[in-house]
């Protein structure tokens, strides 16, 4: 029997389920550039961010979804950037942002 | 030939084996030439290209002229090595062809003659010969004295470092070690045994050998030679000696016109000939401003490409600073196997900037420059208002292009082995430049300097501004007088090595100040340790390079470090004790007498706060 | 001659006359020893000279000042000001003390109180100071609350756009202070709240990355801040001071908690600098160096938990006040009379040792 | 002072004499229950229950769609009133949750606010010439089954037990949200800790499950559901309750609001069409019944008298698992002759014998 149309849809759950493992490439992320953990979300990167003038590309929201094991979306994300490296240049935790941005942007699934 | 001649066969074996395998490997390596043949390379191959390839295989390949330049102990060692084996290979042709009078013989013939013909006489030509074979040899174990001091003490040879080699290598080491005594030791005991010889196996055999008590070594002697040398034939197309005869191929196809290509390919065409034709001579090893902290340099990072193995980090820690490319004897393209590596570990990478602006062709007035700061400048407010005030200075107009928003220039990326994702970037900016008109575009920051120079294809010349300053000196729209204060320098990596300016900073700091020596500058500068190449180099890491730079900037005399880099300022000037300003700033604030005293006071008023 | 013979042992020597050195001078000559300071300024008061009023309750810096003054004056502890000790010599069980190579004086205990440095706010050119008369340090804002400087902007203005900026040079491993000056947090509050009241039109912005509000009353402040003076707070770190309108700064920053980068133009950005090391302790088995810091040199290390000031592997060496670490006043004195208190402990094992 | 909030919420029920008023949802999608549910209060309980059969809708659903103005709804509800009034009764039995959510709402409005009601009044009388008294007792008729759980035990047959392994069946329980959230102390527990329908299941010899979103919307919320372009955040409301307890493999889904019935009920098949997904473990989808049908199933009532097959999800499996038996064939047969049988739906696993 065909699927009916309801004319109408359910919005994925937004609650995060911390107690869920992290996922494996998640975590390959935070083990190839283990400085990611070092965030504290102040903002600098977004602040400075070059691509972040024309899109909502922030790093420090990047790490947070990460996190969160929103990893389709981190990956879109992270495609957006310049890797201009001048968040890095002002991260006062010394993340390696390019590496971390590079690591993220190969989570999206690949081009068509 | 009455004696025995079955003792060859462990060199002729070795021989063929090396040979067999090596026109595989090469095949192999060229296989997309072999199958469609580019009609450039074949028509550079019988042109004067080919003799200048032999001429660079004479000067580099036997002379080893540069690394004679950089480090004479080093150069006279490889040269000795090079030059008297292949004096040897030579004579020993030419020696035969004399002797025999015919110039076809089997390979073995020349390599064992002496054991053949011992007692050949020819008149002084004979006689020529005879001291042309011993001066080779002499040579090659002069050579091989260094070798072996080399690996004792290396300072003996004037480097700090030496590679670290592999299981393989050290066997053929040995091997190749082995060959020349032994046969020093069997030629001479055959000249003992018959007479003659020349200046050192003659005399050799004379004063040691001639005791009839020895006449049984001979033939095992020539045994142990020809054994030795087998086996070095046949571990040489697995070791690095693999080099030898690659570097020979890759100086050839290079002078016909082949280029290494964009991704990594390390079993495909000029790129796996340069892979293999690093001898790991060792010079990439001291110029690295890591070498005590990282084995990151390129002799390693070659190897790694070669085994296959662990690469992947070594691309990635480096800093790509451009100090081991501008140091190699060969000329191997580092910088650019190194982004391909960097751009095959971040496949997967796939830029996205759909969501930038599209630019609206503006209508402007003519005006003399087009400032284009960058991102790194929007950190540097002081040098694009020092820069500024000297436009005014020297009369000029100009259009700052990103004061508003900026679009990185897409040097970064390519930095990371991503440069085809940075045509979106680059199409941006290159659209901004040619909406206007002017006679220039200048920048601030030599990373967008080379990516503009290299990669745009603008119509206008495109400057730093350290360039663009020292031209308006000499030109005589800026006027300084030399001052009491006291510099040094900082070469960024992408200004010096990368851009090859270098004199330019130094004549604009020396117009207004005194310009201090440093232990390494121009081509031998340290990297800031803030490098873009470098992606997964941790802070501390960093931190530890940029020290160790201080400390070569920190001389005494000096009373402030400059620089013409926004990222090395940044960098320096959150590490040093001296204050770090930008060429722009220290020319704007060493201005003209009254503006000196008035910014001067306007600056301290501040800085008592 | 028995060189500890000749050293006064129960004189204490205090290199640093602000609050911890003239809290730890009184606290040990009312416990009955002989104490001496060395100031290298000309008066006694270190950063408290600069400050305008304090937090958390407002009092004037000055009459804090004038009290510990007149009850230093009123013990007559010796005073040595304007010398500068840089070296500390260790001969038999005390010290000689060094400016350059004139001996300044001889003590059987050093107490090193010589306090903290604010960061250069230079280093973080981005925020333009030195480069534009607008931006202020929060030492220089106390300057202006003393009358001393002027505003940065005309008197016309009575609305004046004002952002405080925290964590300059603190909690930032690339500047090498990794470490929090926990103080900067409520000293924005306090002088927030002080602008407000000098311009209540003005609108005042603070731009953190946690508020680390740590102090007694210190959350007290910080809402009364919110409430009563309508200073908003916004988390996110600044990016770059620019010019703006006329002699506005265009300032950028993230709104983290919004996930929005905003614009702002300021009639005044004051940056809070963060503490860092005023100098460098360098240890040798015979001597003790007072050296210019290096980049991320640590404050004055002292041994374990227990000890209040004893300094690591310096017998009668001793370090009280902000020289440690950033400290707020009422810890600096609370610290000078645990400190006095170990001086004494100290100078009495002495004694035993020598009478058995 | 823990004790001292749970005697807020601890709430005065009457014994007897009742005026019934019905629910709109319940008796259209549920019409068996209510008929149960009086049957059960007389006959079995013996206990006075009056229903005018002038009374009208609420217009609850119509107020929180904001599609009707307070003064209407206050002289709707002051109609009942006064019919409650004229005849003789001061304890209102409210039958929908929404409902006893607006009749707490109006009482406390008239209370707060005295010239309210007295224009509320006018109203009234201006167009019906009727007057009425204020309740003394507002109660629903989950108040009622709660307060009536050990009687009702006493007289049932059955047990809220798996028959063949003597486990206690995992009950999870949705209070609406109109019950006890606006006004905590006119329900048992609050709106904290609900305890009206997990004290009924306890008493049958359930096992309750205290899952995470117990306390969520069951995502009806009036105009987010009417409105179709807002159905799905209806839906994904729901999901979120589903996603909580699935966890816990309840055997049943206790409420005690006719909407919550139908939400929780519907919906199940709603997302099994969208998502493919069930939230029990055999594709069957979580049985749901309200206060009134477990009472009335433990009691020994016929289940399609009962009105059980107007449910989504089959109780069938439920049914088996209590040991109730029950005429598989008669399900659809109404009083009208058999009825056709329902369409079967592509994920949820439904049995026609």
């Amino acid at each position: 029997m065909p699927k009916p149309d309801f004319g109408f849809a359910f919005a994925p759950n937004r609650a995060l389920d911390l107690s869920a493992p992290l996922l494996p490439e998640v975590q390959v992320v935070l083990e190839t550039e283990p400085s990611i953990r070092a965030c504290m979300a102040c903002g600098q990167c977004a602040a400075v961010c070059t691509a972040g003038a024309f899109t909502p590309l922030a790093f420090y929201r990047l790490v947070l979804q990460l996190r969160g094991g929103d990893v389709a979306a981190v990956g879109e994300r992270a495609r957006h950037c310049m890797l201009c490296g001048k968040c890095q240049m002002t991260c006062p935790r010394g993340v390696n942002i390019r590496n971390a941005v590079l690591l993220m942007a190969a989570l999206a699934p690949p081009k068509p | 030939m009455e004696k025995s001649a079955w003792f060859v066969w462990p060199f002729m074996l070795g021989f063929m084996f090396a040979l067999v395998v090596l026109l595989l490997r090469y095949l192999w390596w060229l296989r997309s030439l072999w199958r469609r043949p580019s009609s450039r390379l074949l028509s550079r191959m019988f042109s004067k290209h080919s003799l200048l390839a032999v001429r660079e295989i004479f000067s580099e390949g036997l002379l080893h002229l540069r690394i004679y330049k950089r480090n004479r102990r080093l150069g006279f060692m490889h040269m000795s090595l090079a030059l008297g084996w292949f004096m040897m290979i030579v004579g020993g042709k030419f020696e035969t062809w004399f002797h025999s009078g015919q110039f076809l013989h089997g390979t073995w013939y020349a390599v064992f003659f002496r054991y053949f013909e011992p007692q050949t006489a020819g008149g002084w030509a004979g006689t020529f010969w005879l001291h042309y074979m011993d001066l080779g040899l002499l040579l090659v174990l002069t050579g091989l004295a260094l070798a072996i001091m080399k690996r004792i003490r290396k300072r003996i040879l004037g480097i700090h470092s030496s590679t670290r080699h592999t299981l393989v290598n050290r066997v053929a080491l040995t091997f190749l070690w082995m060959i020349f005594p032994l046969r020093l030791v069997a030629e001479a005991l055959t000249f003992g045994q018959h007479g003659g010889g020349g200046f050192l196996t003659g005399s050799l055999g004379r004063c040691c050998f001639s005791s009839g008590m020895l006449a049984g070594l001979e033939l095992p002697l020539w045994w142990a030679y020809s054994l030795s040398l087998g086996a070095f034939f046949v571990v040489l197309p697995f070791s690095r000696y693999l080099h030898i005869p690659t570097e020979m191929a890759l100086i050839f196809l290079r002078h016909w016109g082949l280029r290494a290509a964009e991704d990594l390919q390390p079993e495909k065409a000029l790129q796996a000939f340069e892979i293999h034709a690093c001898s790991a001579c060792g010079l990439c090893l001291d110029v690295c401003p890591a070498i005590k902290d990282h084995p990151f340099q390129s002799a390693y990072f070659l190897r790694a490409l070669r085994s296959g193995k662990g690469w992947e980090s070594l691309a990635s820690t480096c800093l790509s600073c451009g100090a081991c490319e501008e140091a190699c004897p060969i000329n191997l393209g580092l910088e650019k196997l190194r982004t391909a590596a960097r751009g095959k570990i971040h496949e997967k990478h796939h830029a996205v900037y759909s969501y930038l602006p599209t630019v609206a062709p503006v209508e402007t007035s003519r005006v003399d420059v087009l400032l284009f700061t960058g991102c790194m400048g929007r950190l540097k407010p002081a040098t694009t208002k020092a820069l500024k005030d000297l436009f005014e200075e020297a009369g000029l107009t100009w259009v700052h292009l990103d004061e508003q928003e900026s679009i990185c220039c897409g040097r970064p990326l390519s930095l990371a082995g991503r440069a085809g994702e940075a045509s979106a970037l680059r199409e941006h900016n290159r659209n901004l430049i040619q909406g206007q008109q002017a006679r220039m575009l200048v920048t601030t920051c030599p990373i967008c300097l080379k990516q503009f120079r290299d990669d745009y294809g603008l119509e206008l010349p495109v400057y730093h501004h350290s360039e663009m300053l020292w031209y308006c000196l000499r030109a005589g729209r800026l006027k300084r007088e030399k001052g009491t204060a006291c510099f040094s320098y900082h070469d960024p990596c992408e200004l010096g090595r990368k851009s090859a300016c270098y004199q330019a900073p130094r004549e604009l700091l020396q117009s207004c100040g005194t310009l201090l020596p440093l232990e390494r500058e121009q081509a031998d500068a340290l990297c800031c340790g803030n490098s873009l190449g470098a992606l997964s180099l941790s802070l501390s890491e960093r931190q530890a390079l940029t020290s160790r730079t201080l400390k070569v900037l920190e001389v005494s005399g000096a009373q402030s470090i400059v620089t013409s880099c926004p990222l090395c300022q940044h960098n320096l000037a959150r590490q040093s004790r001296l204050p770090v300003r930008d060429l722009a700033e220290v020319l704007a604030v060493t201005g003209l007498p009254e503006q000196h005293g008035q910014r001067t006071a306007a600056l301290a008023a501040v800085q008592e706060l | 001659m028995n060189a500890s013979e000749y050293l006064p042992k129960d004189e204490v020597a205090i290199i640093g006359g602000g609050p911890a050195g003239m809290q730890t001078a009184l606290a040990l000559s009312e416990r009955g020893f002989s104490v001496r300071i060395y100031e290298q300024k000309e008066q006694l008061g270190g950063h408290l000279k600069g400050w305008h009023h304090l937090f958390p309750h407002g009092v004037a810096a000055s009459d804090l000042l004038g009290q510990l003054k007149e009850q230093v004056l009123a013990r007559a502890v010796p005073l040595h000001l304007g010398q500068s000790v840089d070296r500390l010599q260790k001969v038999g069980a005390g010290w000689v003390l060094w400016q350059g190579e004139r001996p300044l004086g001889r003590a059987g205990v050093v107490v090193l109180a010589n306090g903290f440095a604010l960061f250069d706010a230079r280093r973080k050119e981005e925020y333009g100071y030195g480069l534009y008369p607008s931006v202020l340090t929060a030492a220089d804002l106390e300057a202006v609350f003393r009358k001393e400087q002027p505003w940065p902007f005309g008197s016309d203005r009575m609305a004046p756009q004002v952002g405080f900026v925290h964590c300059v040079g603190s909690r930032d491993l690339k500047c090498g202070s990794p470490h929090c000056s926990k103080l900067c947090c409520v000293t924005a509050v306090k002088q927030a709240m002080a602008v407000k009241s000098l311009f209540p039109e003005a609108q005042v912005y603070c731009f953190y990355m946690d508020l680390r509000m740590h102090g007694l009353e210190y959350e007290e402040l910080y809402r009364k801040a919110q409430v009563d003076y309508g200073v908003r707070f916004i988390r996110g770190r600044l990016s770059e001071a620019a010019p703006g309108q006329g002699k506005r700064l265009h300032v950028k920053a993230e709104d983290t908690l919004q996930g929005r980068p905003l614009h702002l133009q300021l009639d005044m950005l004051v940056l809070m600098s963060g503490m860092v090391p005023a100098f460098l302790l360098e240890q040798q088995e015979r001597a003790v160096f007072l050296k210019e810091p290096v980049f991320g040199s640590g404050f004055v290390p002292v041994q374990g938990l227990l000890a209040a000031g004893s300094v690591v592997q310096q017998e009668g060496l001793f370090a009280s006040g902000a020289c440690k670490g950033p400290a707020t006043l009422p810890e600096v004195f609370a610290d000078a009379a645990a400190v006095a208190r170990e001086v004494e402990q100290y100078l009495k094992s002495l004694k035993a040792v020598a009478h058995a | 002072m823990t004790p001292l909030l749970w005697k807020d919420y601890q709430k005065e029920v009457p014994d007897n004499h009742y005026f019934f008023v019905r629910s709109c949802i319940r008796q259209t999608f549920f019409p068996g229950a209510e008929a149960a549910l009086l049957d059960i209060l007389r006959n079995s309980l013996g206990l006075d229950v009056f229903e005018d059969r002038r009374h009208t809708t609420c217009t609850g659903i119509a107020y929180h769609c904001d599609l009707v103005p307070l003064e209407t709804i206050m002289t709707v509800i002051a109609r009942q009133l006064s019919l409650m009034t004229e005849a003789g009764y001061r304890h209102l039995l409210v039958s929908c949750v929404t409902s006893f959510g607006i009749y707490l709402e109006m009482l406390d409005m008239w209370q707060h606010h005295p010239e309210m009601l007295e224009q509320t009044r006018e109203a009234l009388w201006k167009s019906t010439r009727r007057s009425f008294e204020l309740p003394v007792a507002l109660v629903h008729t989950s108040d009622l089954v709660y307060h009536l759980r050990k009687p009702i035990a006493d007289r049932s047959p059955h047990r809220l037990v798996d028959k063949s392994t003597q486990r206690a069946l995992r009950v999870v329980d949705h209070v609406g949200c109109h019950y006890a959230k606006i006004f905590p102390a006119g329900g048992f527990g609050g709106a904290e800790f609900p305890s009206v329908l997990s004290g009924l299941a306890e008493t049958f010899g359930g096992e309750m499950v205290d899952y995470p979103e117990r306390r969520h919307c069951c995502g009806f919320g009036f105009r987010h559901y009417l409105l179709q372009e807002n159905r799905g955040y209806s839906l994904s409301n729901s999901r979120i309750k589903f996603e909580s307890m699935e966890a816990f493999a309840p055997d049943l889904i206790l409420t005690n609001c006719p909407g919550c019935n139908m939400f929780l009920d519907r919906w199940q098949y709603t997302l099994a069409e969208m998502s493919g997904k069930t939230y029990d473990r055999e594709g069957k989808g979580i049985p749901v019944l309200s206060h009134e049908e477990l009472a009335a199933l433990m009691l020994g009532r016929d289940p399609w008298t009962l009105g059980l097959q107007m449910h989504q999800v089959q109780l069938e499996p439920l049914l088996d698992k209590i040991g109730i038996v029950y005429q598989a064939r008669q399900k659809y047969s109404m009083l009208a002759g058999a009825a056709s049988l329902p369409g079967e739906p592509s994920v949820l696993k439904v049995s026609f014998q």
